[in-house]
């Protein structure tokens, strides 16, 4: 057991890939002799060589694009965006063609291959720099989308990632690249791809997040305990596929929800989750369920992001306000992205 | 400092520079021309094929708008007029290289081997491509214009990382040539070298809009110099000098000299697709202009000149043309509706929960309606 | 009055705006010439001439960023992306310059542009042309996103998304092109911009749907009024802003929602309906707010829409499960996007 | 057919194409070199003045990049090593010119009259660009690559359309030729024939990839050539050939002649930004070699050896710079947060009810925390 970042955890996911299977190949924007704006290829291009881990142009359609035609070509091609809003120029490759080419083939050309976003948040980054963009991908069919919020199952999860036989998007949650963890690779102990987990558990009212919030609402339940509140939290762990299952026993259980996110509320996975609840758990709900997410503004700058991020205050005001009546009035709506 | 000498300069332009004027081997009468050197004809027996195939491709494309006006068919672009490119594509190809087409490449597929039912079963309304891209070394034809450049530079590199010997063509129309895919593809292969031939069939026009608005460049060959890959400019009507330059094209490909551009001027004969009417936006005049640099024509004429075809060479092609499109009439009138259950199966590997509920949705409704 | 196509009133709104106002340009792919394959531009080059509306080179990226340029400045761009899914290579344009100009200049670099998209299905297109795009574009902050189900909407909003100061996605439904309607433009029956419009009253339950639609909406309604049930269609109009006042005003009334979309269901526009509803309406509703939408797979072949498209049966179907416990079974779950 | 006769394709050809060599007019040690013809050299008072942006500009630079280890910036990339570029940018536009930077230009900026302290805003953490593009005509510094490159065609096409005569100058770095927008501003600027100088600064390297990674074409200078867009490159590091050059592209576009391309070969000197390690990815070697080629020394003989420059301008050129950076430091160290309710006023023109509600949210907030 050693002490261990999720940045490193990252790196030796894709060490440990690229050794167990040499079709993987690791190419993007920086990635090679400088180790990636974020370090987290850092050593690939020296212990595996050129081949393996390389540099290519600027240029995020060629990536992707290059990535569809090796992938058809035999290789599992692991690209990184260097962040978020620069993954943006890919989006035709991404929606018109590594979603959809298992299915306009009926199956034969599947495209085994991981697009690794660092997202979200909360770094003091400037603009483009920020953006949560999970909801667009997780909105586009045939795409399985991935966030870790542990060092374990950053490592895991990416090497899931890596393995499975359909295209991820796979997000890095910028901010908890230098989290630790006391953990080694040797056994597993993260659950399955697909599936959520239980971070914590209560029983007055469900947390669901995943990705950056998780430490959040972790955060948040250890206080609400201190009152005398047992508040759940699910960690999603993957978008796409979604575990109605974990989610929904959950909120059956607690009979209140609260759903968690940093990207701006409108049309995000939050609402989804929101629908998806209130669809299965309807009678079981004391409450409306309620969303924590940023508001419905371009990502603000460093020193205004406390603002805008959802942080442990508003995320107990929300879980205070889990039964009221439903006149309209303002303090009722979901905090954030009402 | 670490910038280029003008002699080296000089020297690497010269490598890089598309012809003066676009490669001939045969006029528009049919008469032989004198090449620029560097390319050679290919020999009789090939052209005798292309022959053939132009026939044949012809016919297919025929009866595919055809089948359109009968319903059978979603849409189809044709590619008439353009057989010497189409083929020559086709052709130029050994069987572990790939090839990426576009929606105008239909033609080409039938050459290249595909079944013509399987061809149209995107176009005929399903939403698949039909054919087995990993079988036969096509992707599936493109609509997203340029987007398919890039997956051939990627299958390039695959093959030479492979250290296997293939070769990927992209096909593309003069008009995807505006789309940033494209500059990013030739980019890519000049940089990592990859043996990929890009293949610009300019038919003059993009739908409804002229070369001339989409490009200033004196031709589009020209569009390899700025980054560094060999181009060439060809007549694209012409079946002989089409296929020696992609030949050219595809040994230096193969021979790990990296990527070359190829542009061939042609012409687009019908509209866009059935559904286009092109007297919107151009003269009747111009393409009488064209049909008298019909390649067909012009290849029958030099190879009767040559004694490599003869009456009853062209009585059987006809005939077989005829076979093929009776075939395929006969195929394609057996209406053909899809599974609707079958939508969910390839969308992963393994559908997610999410997609078996809905999966059984509908699955559901249909028992209903049965009932 | 006469009898006018929502095709022929777009064209008309698009001569009035060029007429009403110099700024206002129009381009796009064979928009000049040719009209427009859908023939909305028809004739606008031949009267406004090659300065007011002209082709463009294909680049969906250019044309979008062109018109950036363009409104900075002093034009009002009115561009056409041929078909949705070809709109994906501007998405870096959209997203990170068209929608945040305004913010990152602190108003001073205003964006009035109008980028009109043909979208969704129903006209047995292939791939790549029936997209249901919306979400991506309603969860992007700073834009406006705009879809008409009339034909009189079609001609005022359009007219509004080009007085707008602000960037508007105006998506026109490819199968409501031929739809007709005893109109004329002289005096404005139309709405306001931002407000949602009750298109049939009832007092059972509410439909919520916009653009594609709302016909499928209406014409359950009709059929569900011959079984004695009284169905409310609201007709959103404009996705962002959204009209909270009308929807929320309409469920607390009839205590029954269901949202009806073609997209794709997950994280979706019609999550956030969903979300929204049960957030601002929980203790009127007397069943969960359910969803019908289209699957989560690649847009199908034309001879398979009609299983895909959420039609009068399944918006029926659904209506008819408004009020029913939480057992998980499955025909519980939203229709079409559970 | 409509192909271009060879003799006008070599014609054209030769009026794209740049020098074979980069144009200079001083040598690395300070020395007049000949330049080729058709290039003037600046007059003596716009030289000397350049001469004071570039101190000046440096000056703002390491300023800069110390308020970074202050923590007063967010981030800072530098342009050192790139002053000529960045001064001729600025010094060769009218007023109502434009002028499209990337995150590197801020001394172009600060040169073009931008207050620094504005210029900085966007770097120090706030969300916007602290000055008025519309009353300066700088467009924001721009960081997604490439994208800002077809906003200046689409300002040029607005001023040429209007009947005025502005040119839209483009910034771009060699890096950001490699983006798909790139090509598509180039052949929009060409076939619309629009007023803009796409300027690539060639400062080899795009964070850490180098040039030889990032393109195979002979020069970036090449990339026009393939849109029919005249094209140069230039010693980047020569104030005065850069000032000539860019004089020269300007004209060019204003006289409505169309685009122009130019490529200046220069160096980045420092890192990407303070928050990057350039010895993982070059030498230092390499950086001390590119010292000897400093704009600013090469200027300063230049110009004392044509007794424009004395010791005593020289002095007040520093005392001017030293004024600069004090005043620099005493406006940026009082710290700036914003208001966070401001945050909801430009993301429309009227912020939506859903806005307002977030923000009454935000402000119940922060008077709660208040009590
Ligand atoms: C990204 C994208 N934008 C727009 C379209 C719509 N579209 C289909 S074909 C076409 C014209 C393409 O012209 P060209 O590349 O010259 O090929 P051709 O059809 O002449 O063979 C257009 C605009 C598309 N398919 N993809
Ligand atoms: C679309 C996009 N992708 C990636 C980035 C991240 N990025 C910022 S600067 C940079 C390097 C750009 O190099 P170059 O164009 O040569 O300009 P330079 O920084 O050398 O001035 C990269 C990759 C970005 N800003 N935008
Ligand atoms: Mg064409
Ligand atoms: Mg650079």
């Amino acid at each position: 057991m050693a002490t261990v970042t999720m940045a490193q955890a990252l790196n030796t996911a894709l060490r440990d890939a690229l050794t167990a299977d040499e079709r993987v190949l690791v190419f993007g924007e920086d990635v090679g002799p400088l180790g990636g704006v974020f370090r987290i290829t850092d050593g690939l291009t020296r212990d595996f060589g050129e081949q393996r881990c390389f540099d290519t142009p600027l240029a995020e359609a060629g990536i992707v694009g290059l990535a569809v035609g090796m992938a058809m070509g035999g290789f599992r091609p692991v690209v990184e965006m260097q962040f978020d809003a620069f993954a943006y120029p890919a989006f035709e490759q991404i929606a018109s063609h590594v979603a959809k080419s298992r299915n306009r083939t009926r199956g034969r050309v599947s495209l085994p291959m991981v697009i690794r976003i660092p997202y979200a948040g909360g770094i003091g980054g400037v603009e483009h720099h920020c953006d949560s963009s999970e909801a667009y991908y997780a909105h586009t069919p045939g795409l399985k989308v991935v966030t870790p919020a542990t060092v374990e199952d950053a490592y895991w999860l990416l090497r899931d990632a890596i393995d499975d036989p359909d295209p991820v998007v796979f997000l890095e949650p910028k901010k908890l690249y230098w989290s630790k963890q006391d953990t080694d690779f040797a056994t597993r102990h993260a659950p399955p791809f697909g599936r959520a987990i239980v971070r914590r558990e209560g029983s007055d009212a469900t947390l669901v997040t995943y990705g950056p919030s998780v430490p959040v609402a972790l955060e948040a339940a250890e206080v609400a305990a201190r009152d005398g509140r047992g508040l759940e939290v699910v960690d999603l762990r993957t978008l796409v596929p979604f575990d109605d299952e974990t989610v929904a026993a959950s909120v059956r259980r607690t009979g209140r929800c609260v759903v968690i996110q940093e990207a701006q509320g409108f049309a995000g996975v939050g609402a989804e989750i929101a629908a998806r609840v209130q669809e299965r758990c309807f009678h079981s709900l004391a409450a409306p369920v309620l969303r924590v997410a940023g508001f419905d503004i371009p990502y603000p700058p460093p020193k205004l992001e406390h603002a805008h991020l959802p942080g442990v205050d508003r995320v107990l005001d929300a879980v205070d306000r889990l039964q009221f009546d439903d006149v309209p009035d303002v303090r009722h709506l979901i905090v954030g992205a009402a | 400092m670490s910038t280029i000498s003008a002699k080296a300069l000089r020297r690497s332009m010269q490598n890089f520079l598309p012809s003066l004027a676009p490669v001939r081997f045969v006029a528009e009468d049919g008469t032989p021309e004198k090449p620029p050197p560097g390319y050679r004809a290919p020999d009789d027996a090939l052209l005798r094929e292309a022959y053939r195939r132009m026939v044949l491709g012809r016919r297919f494309d025929t009866q595919a708008s055809a089948l359109t006006k009968q319903g059978r068919l979603a849409v189809y672009p044709s590619s008439r007029g353009q057989e010497a490119c189409q083929i020559a594509a086709a052709l130029v190809l050994r069987e572990d290289d790939w090839l990426f087409p576009t929606y105008r490449d239909s033609v080409a597929l039938v050459a290249r081997g595909v079944d013509p039912v399987e061809v149209l079963t995107l176009l005929r309304g399903d939403w698949h491509c039909g054919y087995d891209p990993m079988a036969i070394r096509v992707a599936p034809q493109c609509t997203p214009l340029a987007t398919q450049v890039v997956h051939a530079v990627g299958m390039a590199e695959a093959m030479r990382r492979k250290g296997e010997e293939g070769v990927a063509m992209a096909l593309i129309g003069d008009g995807g040539t505006s789309e940033g895919d494209f500059h990013e593809a030739l980019n890519f292969a000049a940089v990592f070298a990859s043996p990929v031939v890009f293949f610009v069939q300019n038919n003059k026009y993009a739908i409804s809009v002229p070369l001339a608005r989409q490009s200033a460049a004196p031709t589009l060959a020209y569009k390899g110099v700025g980054y560094g890959v060999r181009s060439e400019q060809v007549d694209g009507n012409d079946p002989v000098a089409v296929l020696s330059v992609l030949t050219v094209a595809v040994e230096h490909a193969r021979a790990g000299r990296g990527p070359f551009l190829v542009e061939a001027h042609t012409y687009r004969m019908d509209a866009h697709t059935n559904a286009d009417d092109a007297t919107r936006y151009r003269d009747a005049a111009e393409v009488e202009r064209w049909r008298a640099a019909d390649p067909l024509d012009r290849l029958e004429t030099y190879l009767r000149a040559r004694a490599v075809l003869t009456d009853d060479d062209i009585e059987a092609d006809r005939s077989d043309a005829e076979s093929l499109a009776a075939d395929l009439r006969a195929r394609m009138n057996i209406a053909h509706e899809g599974d609707p259950l079958e939508l969910f199966d390839h969308v992963f590997a393994e559908p997610t929960p999410q997609l078996r509920e809905q999966r059984a949705l509908l699955a559901a409704e249909f028992t209903a309606q049965e009932d």
